[in-house]
C-alpha cells in the first residue's frame, strides 16, 4: 500500500486501516532514515543481549553431553559467560547437538528446534553430530545434524573438550555480534 | 505536607506540574495550565509516581536478588558465577533485554486468554505487594493499619496464577505444575499465617510500623518466638517456591514445571516475580522477626532494611545450596504434621508471655 | 593370602564346579547336549534347538542358574543356517554356561526362555530386531532398537552397512 | 484426574542420555511404566564386522562414554581370548588400576546426575569437580579426557609417565577426604534420605531373574561380583571387599557405589605397590582363527558387561555381540517404578546409574 491510498482513508474498516497506516509508517520511517538510525543504536544493545544470555537447551545426546556437564562444572564454570542450561525449548535459544543423531531421533531433535523460539542458533558439537563421525557406514545414524537443520557453529572433537566447548560459545558470540540481530533487521 | 518517599515523589510531581503548565501557558491555554496546578491532580500525579517509583524498586531489588543468587549459589560451589559486566551485575540486564526481543511463541492449543493473563496477575500481585512493605517510617506507599493482613491476602494470589497457568498450558507438565502449587497452597498458608498470628499477640496490632516499633523498644521478636521464626521461614521457603520445596518447577520430573509453555518476556516476567516475591517474603521476615528497619543510626534506617534482607536471603541461598528437593507427598506431611503443631506451639508461648506481662 | 581369597575361588562356598555341571548335564541328556569345553568358572556347551527349553528348566531349577547374561544371535549365510547364543549364570556356583543353539536359516525359530528368565525378554526383542530370529512364546516380540516401521533385519549378513536413514 | 501417559523423554531433564520412559500415571501415581529404548542405536554391531581387530578399540571406548576404558578393555579382553594372547603382569596391573580410576569417575559421574535429579546443583557441582581430577589422571597416562583409547590386545599402549605412583596417590588422598565431604552431604541429609529409602524397591530374587546386575544387584542384596567370582586381571591378586547392601532400594544401591568408590582407592594403592616393572605390550597376531568363539565378562561400572566374538579367519570378527548392563536393567525399570510417585521417577531412575550409549549400541 501506498501514501496515494490517503484519501480514501476515510471509506476503510478498521482493520484495513490499521494495516494501511503500519505499511505507511513502515515506509516513511525507512525512507527518512529513521528506522537506520534507530537499528544502529539500539542493534549494540540487542546483540550484547544475546551474546551474554545464552540459554543453550538441556538436552544430552551421547560423549559430548559428559563435556556439557564438566563445561557447566566447577573448573570450566560456563555460567561465567552467562550460559544457564534451561530445559525446556521455549525458553531457550541454543541447540547444542552432542552426539550422533539417529533414525529414531530425528523427527524429535526436529522439533525441538521447531520449538524455540527466534531468534535461535545451533551448535553441533563433536564429530557425530558434524558429519556422523565414527559411524559414517551406519544404517541408522544421520550422516551430520546440518542435513536437516541449520547449523551455525561447528566444534570439532571427540569429544570436544569444555574448553573446545566454550571456545565454540565464543565463536557464536562472535557471529551473533556480526549479525548484529536488531528487533527491525529482518527487512 | 508529605514526608518520606511521598515528599519526594510529591516534589517531583510539582515540577513535572509547573512544566506542562508552562507549556500550556506558551500556547496561551491559561485555563488548561491552572487545572494542572491544582492540588487534586498534583495529588494524583504524585500517586502514580509512587506506583512507578516502587516498581522501580521492586525490579531493581529482584534483580539484586537474583545477582546474589548467582554469586553466592557459585561461591557455595566452589566456582564464580556469572561474570557478565562488573562482578556479573550486567547478567540480569542482558537476560531481561534478550527476554524482550524472543520470538513470542503462542502454542496453538493453548488457552490463550488465560494464558496470557497468568503471568501479568503474578508480577501484578507482586509489585502490588511491593506497595505495602514500609522501608522505614516515611519510606513507605500505604502505611495502613492492617498492612499485615493486606499483604498475606495479595501473597496468596500467585498460587493462583501459577494454577491457571499450568491449566492454560495444555501441556500434562505444566497441569501437574498448577496441581501441586494448589496442594502447596492449601498445606503452607495456614502455618505461615498463624506463624504471624504469634508476633500480632504480642505486638496487638496488624500495622508493619507498629509491630517494628515495639521491637524497638523491647527485643527483636525472633528471641521469643523462635519456633515461629522457623515455621515462618519453612512455609514462606514454601510459598515462595524455593528449592527445597520448589515442586510446581521442580526440574528433574516436570521439565520446567508449569513454566514450560511460557518462552520470551512471559518467561522474563515470571522470574522476576519469582525473585519480588522473594524478597517480599524477606521483609516481612525482617518486619516480623528482625527489627525492621531499627539499626543504629549512622546509617539510614531503609539501607539497614535492605542490608538485613539480603543478609536474610543469602541465607535462604544457603539452604538452598544445601538441600536436595523434597517430593509432594513429604511436603504436604511435613506441612500439615509437624509445621502445624510447631505454630501452634508458638502461639502458645506468645499468649504465655502476654499473659505473663513479659512485654 | 586372606580369607576374602579362599571366598573368590568359589568352592569354598560350597558350589559345584564347571565339571560337575558338565558331568550332571549330560548324566540328565545323554542325547541332545554336546559339551564342548570347560575352563575356569566356564562351561561352553552345544544344545539342540528341541531340548533347549528342557535343559533351561533343569538347570534352573536343580543346578541353581539364575541369571541370563546374555542372548545373541550369530547369522552364518555361508553354511546357511542361525545360531542364537545364550550364557546364563549361577550366582551360587560362579559359573556361566554358553548354550549354542543351531537354527535353518530359513525358519529361524526358537522357544523363548523370557517366562524362565525375565532377563532374557528384551535381548530375545534385540536378537528378533536384528536377525528375525522367531522367539515363540515372547510376551511382546517387537522391534526394540531400531525405529518402528523398518522392514530389514539390518545384522543379518546379507545387510549391507553403509546403508542410510 | 483420570489416567494418563506421560512421556518422559527423549527430551528430558531426568533422562541422562537419551531413552524415553512411558509412565501411566493416576493422579501422581504410576501404575504402569514402558521404557522406549532405541534413540542412540547405530549399530556398533553391525560396524566392528567391518573394521580391523585394532580398529574396534577406539569404537568401544564410545560405547559407554562415562566408562569408556572398562569397554575397551573389555574388548581387549576378549580379543586376547579369541587369539591365545598371554599379556604380561604389569601391563595386568596398569589395566587394573586405571579401571578402577575409570569405575571412581563414572560413580562421580553417576554422583553428579543424581544430584540433579534430587534437584541439589551443589552434589552435581562437588562430583563434577573431584571427577576432573581423575580425568586428569587419566590424561597423563593416556592423552585422553574420556575416550582414552588406552587398552591395547596384547597389553597397553604406553607405559605408565613419570611420577605415575605418586599422582595416583596423592589424588586417592585428596580424593578421600572430598569423597567423605560429599557423603556427609548427602547421608546426613534428613531429605536426601527422604528421597532416597525405601524408592524402587526391588528384592534380590527380581532382580536376579530380571539380570539386574553390578551395584544395582549388590544393592538389593546379592553378592556377586565378577571381579571376584570370575577374576580377570589381577583383582584375584589384591585384598578388597565387595560392597553389598541389604536395602533393594535406591539408597542401598547410592551406598553400594560410595562404598565401591573407597574400595576402588584401597585396590588402587595395592596395585601401585605391587606393580612389577617390565614390558606392558606383546605383539598379538592380525587374525584370528575362522570359527573360533570366544567371551569374556568383566564387571562394568554399570553391571557385568559380556562380550563374545566370532573370528572369520582374517582380521575382521565375524560377529561380536556386546551384553550391556543397562539394557537389562532398563527392561527391569518397571518394577521399580510402579506403584510410586512422578516426583520419585528420578530418584529411583538416577540411582540406576543410566548410560544410554551402551544400552542401545
Amino acid at each position: 500500500m501506498d501514501l496515494s491510498l490517503a484519501p480514501n482513508a476515510v471509506a476503510m474498516s478498521a482493520k484495513e486501516f490499521l494495516q494501511w497506516s503500519t505499511a505507511v509508517m513502515d515506509q516513511l520511517m525507512k525512507a527518512s532514515g529513521a528506522k537506520k538510525a534507530v537499528d544502529k543504536i539500539t542493534a549494540p544493545i540487542w546483540s550484547w543481549a544475546l551474546r551474554n544470555a545464552n540459554y543453550p537447551l538441556h538436552f544430552g545426546i551421547a560423549c559430548c553431553a559428559l563435556e556439557m556437564a564438566a563445561a557447566s562444572g566447577s573448573r570450566f564454570d560456563a555460567e561465567r559467560l552467562g550460559m544457564i542450561f534451561r530445559s525446556s525449548p521455549r525458553q531457550t535459544d541454543v541447540l547444542l547437538v552432542n552426539g550422533w543423531v539417529t533414525a529414531k531421533l530425528r523427527p524429535d531433535l526436529r522439533r525441538l528446534y521447531e520449538q524455540m523460539a527466534e531468534p535461535k542458533w545451533v551448535v553441533a558439537m563433536g564429530e557425530c553430530a558434524i558429519s556422523g563421525g565414527p559411524w559414517y557406514d551406519s544404517h541408522n545414524t544421520v550422516q551430520g545434524v546440518d542435513t536437516f537443520i541449520p547449523v551455525d557453529v561447528y566444534i570439532p572433537g571427540c569429544p570436544p573438550r569444555p574448553e573446545a566447548m566454550i571456545d565454540g560459545f565464543m565463536k557464536l558470540h562472535k557471529k551473533i555480534h556480526k549479525e548484529m540481530k536488531g528487533t527491525f533487521l529482518e527487512d | 505536607m508529605y514526608e518520606g518517599l511521598y515528599g519526594f515523589v510529591y516534589g517531583i510531581a510539582v515540577f513535572l506540574m509547573q512544566v506542562v503548565a508552562w507549556f500550556f501557558n506558551t500556547i496561551t491555554l491559561h485555563g488548561i495550565a491552572d487545572w494542572f496546578q491544582t492540588p487534586g491532580v498534583v495529588w494524583f500525579v504524585t500517586q502514580i509516581l509512587a506506583a512507578l517509583v516502587v516498581f522501580i524498586v521492586a525490579f531493581l531489588v529482584a534483580i539484586t536478588f537474583i545477582w546474589e543468587e548467582r554469586k553466592v549459589l557459585g561461591r557455595l560451589m566452589d566456582r564464580r558465577g556469572t561474570q557478565v559486566g562488573v562482578l556479573g551485575l550486567f547478567q540480569n540486564f542482558a537476560d531481561g533485554l534478550k527476554a524482550f526481543i524472543k520470538e513470542i511463541i503462542i502454542p496453538t492449543d493453548v488457552d490463550k486468554w488465560v494464558y496470557n493473563a497468568a503471568p501479568v496477575i503474578l508480577i501484578g500481585a507482586s509489585a502490588l505487594m511491593m506497595g505495602f512493605i514500609p522501608m522505614s517510617d516515611t519510606w513507605s506507599i500505604a502505611n495502613i493499619s492492617v498492612g499485615l493482613l493486606l499483604v498475606f491476602a495479595v501473597f496468596s494470589i500467585a498460587p493462583f496464577a501459577i494454577l491457571i497457568g499450568g491449566w492454560a498450558s495444555n501441556n500434562k507438565y505444566t497441569v501437574m505444575g498448577g496441581m501441586r502449587a494448589a496442594a502447596q497452597l492449601i498445606s503452607y498458608e495456614i502455618p505461615l499465617l498463624l506463624s504471624m498470628v504469634a508476633v500480632v499477640i504480642l505486638v496487638g496490632s496488624f500495622s508493619f510500623a507498629d509491630i517494628v516499633h515495639f521491637q524497638e523498644q523491647n527485643t527483636w521478636l525472633f528471641i521469643p518466638l523462635i519456633l515461629g521464626f522457623i515455621v515462618f521461614t519453612v512455609a514462606a521457603i514454601a510459598e515462595v517456591e524455593r528449592i527445597p520445596f520448589d515442586l510446581p518447577e521442580a526440574e528433574a520430573e516436570l521439565v520446567e514445571g508449569w513454566q514450560t509453555e511460557y518462552g520470551g518476556m512471559r518467561f522474563g516476567l515470571i522470574m522476576l516475580s519469582e525473585y519480588i516475591r522473594g524478597f517480599v517474603a524477606c521483609s516481612i521476615a525482617v518486619l516480623l522477626f528482625f527489627g525492621g528497619w531499627a539499626g543504629p543510626d549512622w546509617l539510614w534506617p531503609e539501607i539497614w532494611f535492605i542490608l538485613k534482607v539480603l543478609i536474610l536471603f543469602a541465607f535462604w541461598i544457603w539452604i538452598r545450596g544445601a538441600l536436595v528437593r523434597v517430593t509432594t507427598k513429604q511436603i504436604l506431611s511435613l506441612g500439615w504434621t509437624r509445621l502445624m503443631p510447631l505454630a501452634m506451639v508458638n502461639i502458645a508461648i506468645a499468649i504465655g508471655l502476654k499473659v505473663a506481662g513479659v512485654f | 593370602m586372606s580369607n576374602l581369597a579362599e571366598q573368590r575361588s568359589g568352592l569354598a562356598l560350597g558350589g559345584l564346579t564347571p565339571e560337575d555341571i558338565a558331568k550332571r548335564i549330560t548324566e540328565k541328556f545323554p542325547s541332545g547336549v554336546t559339551i564342548a569345553s570347560t575352563g575356569p568358572h566356564a562351561v561352553n556347551s552345544k544344545v539342540d534347538k528341541d531340548s533347549l527349553l528342557k535343559v533351561c528348566e533343569f538347570i534352573k531349577s536343580d543346578l541353581d542358574f539364575e541369571h541370563v547374561s546374555s542372548v545373541s544371535g550369530v547369522d552364518w549365510l555361508v553354511e546357511n543356517k542361525m545360531q542364537t547364543v545364550y550364557h546364563i549364570t549361577s550366582y551360587a556356583n560362579r559359573v556361566t554356561l554358553e548354550i549354542v543353539v543351531d537354527l535353518p536359516r530359513d525358519k529361524p525359530e526358537v522357544d523363548s526362555i523370557t517366562y524362565l528368565w525375565g532377563g532374557a525378554n528384551w535381548h530375545e526383542r534385540e536378537a528378533y530386531d536384528m536377525f528375525g530370529i522367531i522367539f515363540k512364546g515372547h510376551p511382546r516380540l517387537e522391534r526394540i532398537l531400531n525405529p518402528e516401521g523398518t522392514e530389514v533385519f539390518p545384522f543379518r549378513k546379507d545387510f549391507i552397512t553403509g546403508r542410510r536413514v | 484426574m483420570t489416567e494418563m501417559w506421560l512421556n518422559m523423554g527423549p527430551q528430558h531433564p531426568m533422562t541422562h542420555g537419551l531413552w524415553n520412559l512411558r509412565v501411566k500415571i493416576d493422579g501422581e501415581t504410576i501404575t504402569e511404566a514402558e521404557p522406549v529404548v532405541g534413540y542412540l542405536h547405530r549399530g556398533w554391531e553391525k560396524l566392528t564386522e567391518n573394521r580391523l581387530y585394532p580398529q574396534i578399540i577406539p569404537m568401544a571406548d564410545r560405547l559407554c562414554y562415562g566408562a569408556s576404558m572398562s569397554w575397551s578393555h573389555l574388548y581387549c579382553l576378549t580379543a586376547e581370548k579369541l587369539m591365545d594372547v598371554e599379556i604380561p603382569e604389569r601391563a595386568k596391573y596398569i589395566r587394573t588400576i586405571v579401571l578402577e580410576a575409570q569405575r571412581i569417575g563414572s560413580h562421580l559421574m553417576w554422583l553428579a546426575a543424581l544430584g540433579t535429579d534430587l534437584g541439589s546443583y551443589t552434589i552435581f557441582l562437588y562430583s563434577v569437580r573431584e571427577r576432573e581430577l581423575w580425568l586428569d589422571l587419566m590424561q597423563a597416562l593416556t592423552g585422553a579426557r574420556m575416550t582414552t583409547n588406552y587398552p591395547r590386545i596384547g597389553g597397553c599402549r604406553n607405559d605408565t609417565p613419570p611420577m605415575f605412583e605418586r599422582d595416583f596417590t596423592r589424588v586417592c588422598n585428596h580424593f578421600e577426604k572430598r569423597l567423605k565431604d560429599i557423603e556427609a552431604l548427602c547421608d546426613e541429609s534428613t531429605i536426601f534420605r527422604m528421597r532416597m529409602e525405601g524408592m524402587g524397591y526391588i528384592s534380590g530374587e527380581q532382580a536376579k531373574n530380571l539380570g539386574v546386575t553390578g551395584p544395582n544387584l549388590r544393592g538389593s542384596g546379592v553378592d556377586y561380583d565378577v571381579r571376584r567370582d570370575d577374576p580377570y586381571e589381577v583383582y584375584d591378586q589384591l585384598d578388597w571387599d565387595v560392597a553389598v547392601q541389604k536395602g533393594c532400594d535406591s539408597f542401598a544401591r547410592y551406598r553400594v557405589r560410595i562404598d565401591e568408590m573407597y574400595e576402588s582407592m584401597n585396590i588402587i594403592r595395592q596395585a601401585l605397590k605391587k606393580m612389577p616393572e617390565g614390558p606392558v605390550r606383546v605383539k598379538p597376531p592380525r587374525n584370528a582363527p575362522k570359527g573360533k568363539t570366544a567371551w569374556a565378562h568383566v564387571e562394568d561400572p554399570r553391571g557385568e558387561g559380556l562380550m563374545y566374538i566370532i573370528g572369520n579367519g582374517d582380521d575382521h570378527p565375524y560377529r561380536l555381540k556386546v551384553r550391556s548392563p543397562i539394557f537389562v536393567t532398563v527392561s527391569a525399570s518397571p518394577v521399580m517404578l510402579v506403584g510410586n510417585k512422578v516426583a520419585d521417577v528420578p530418584a529411583i531412575m538416577g540411582s540406576v546409574d543410566m548410560c544410554l550409549g551402551e544400552t542401545d549400541r
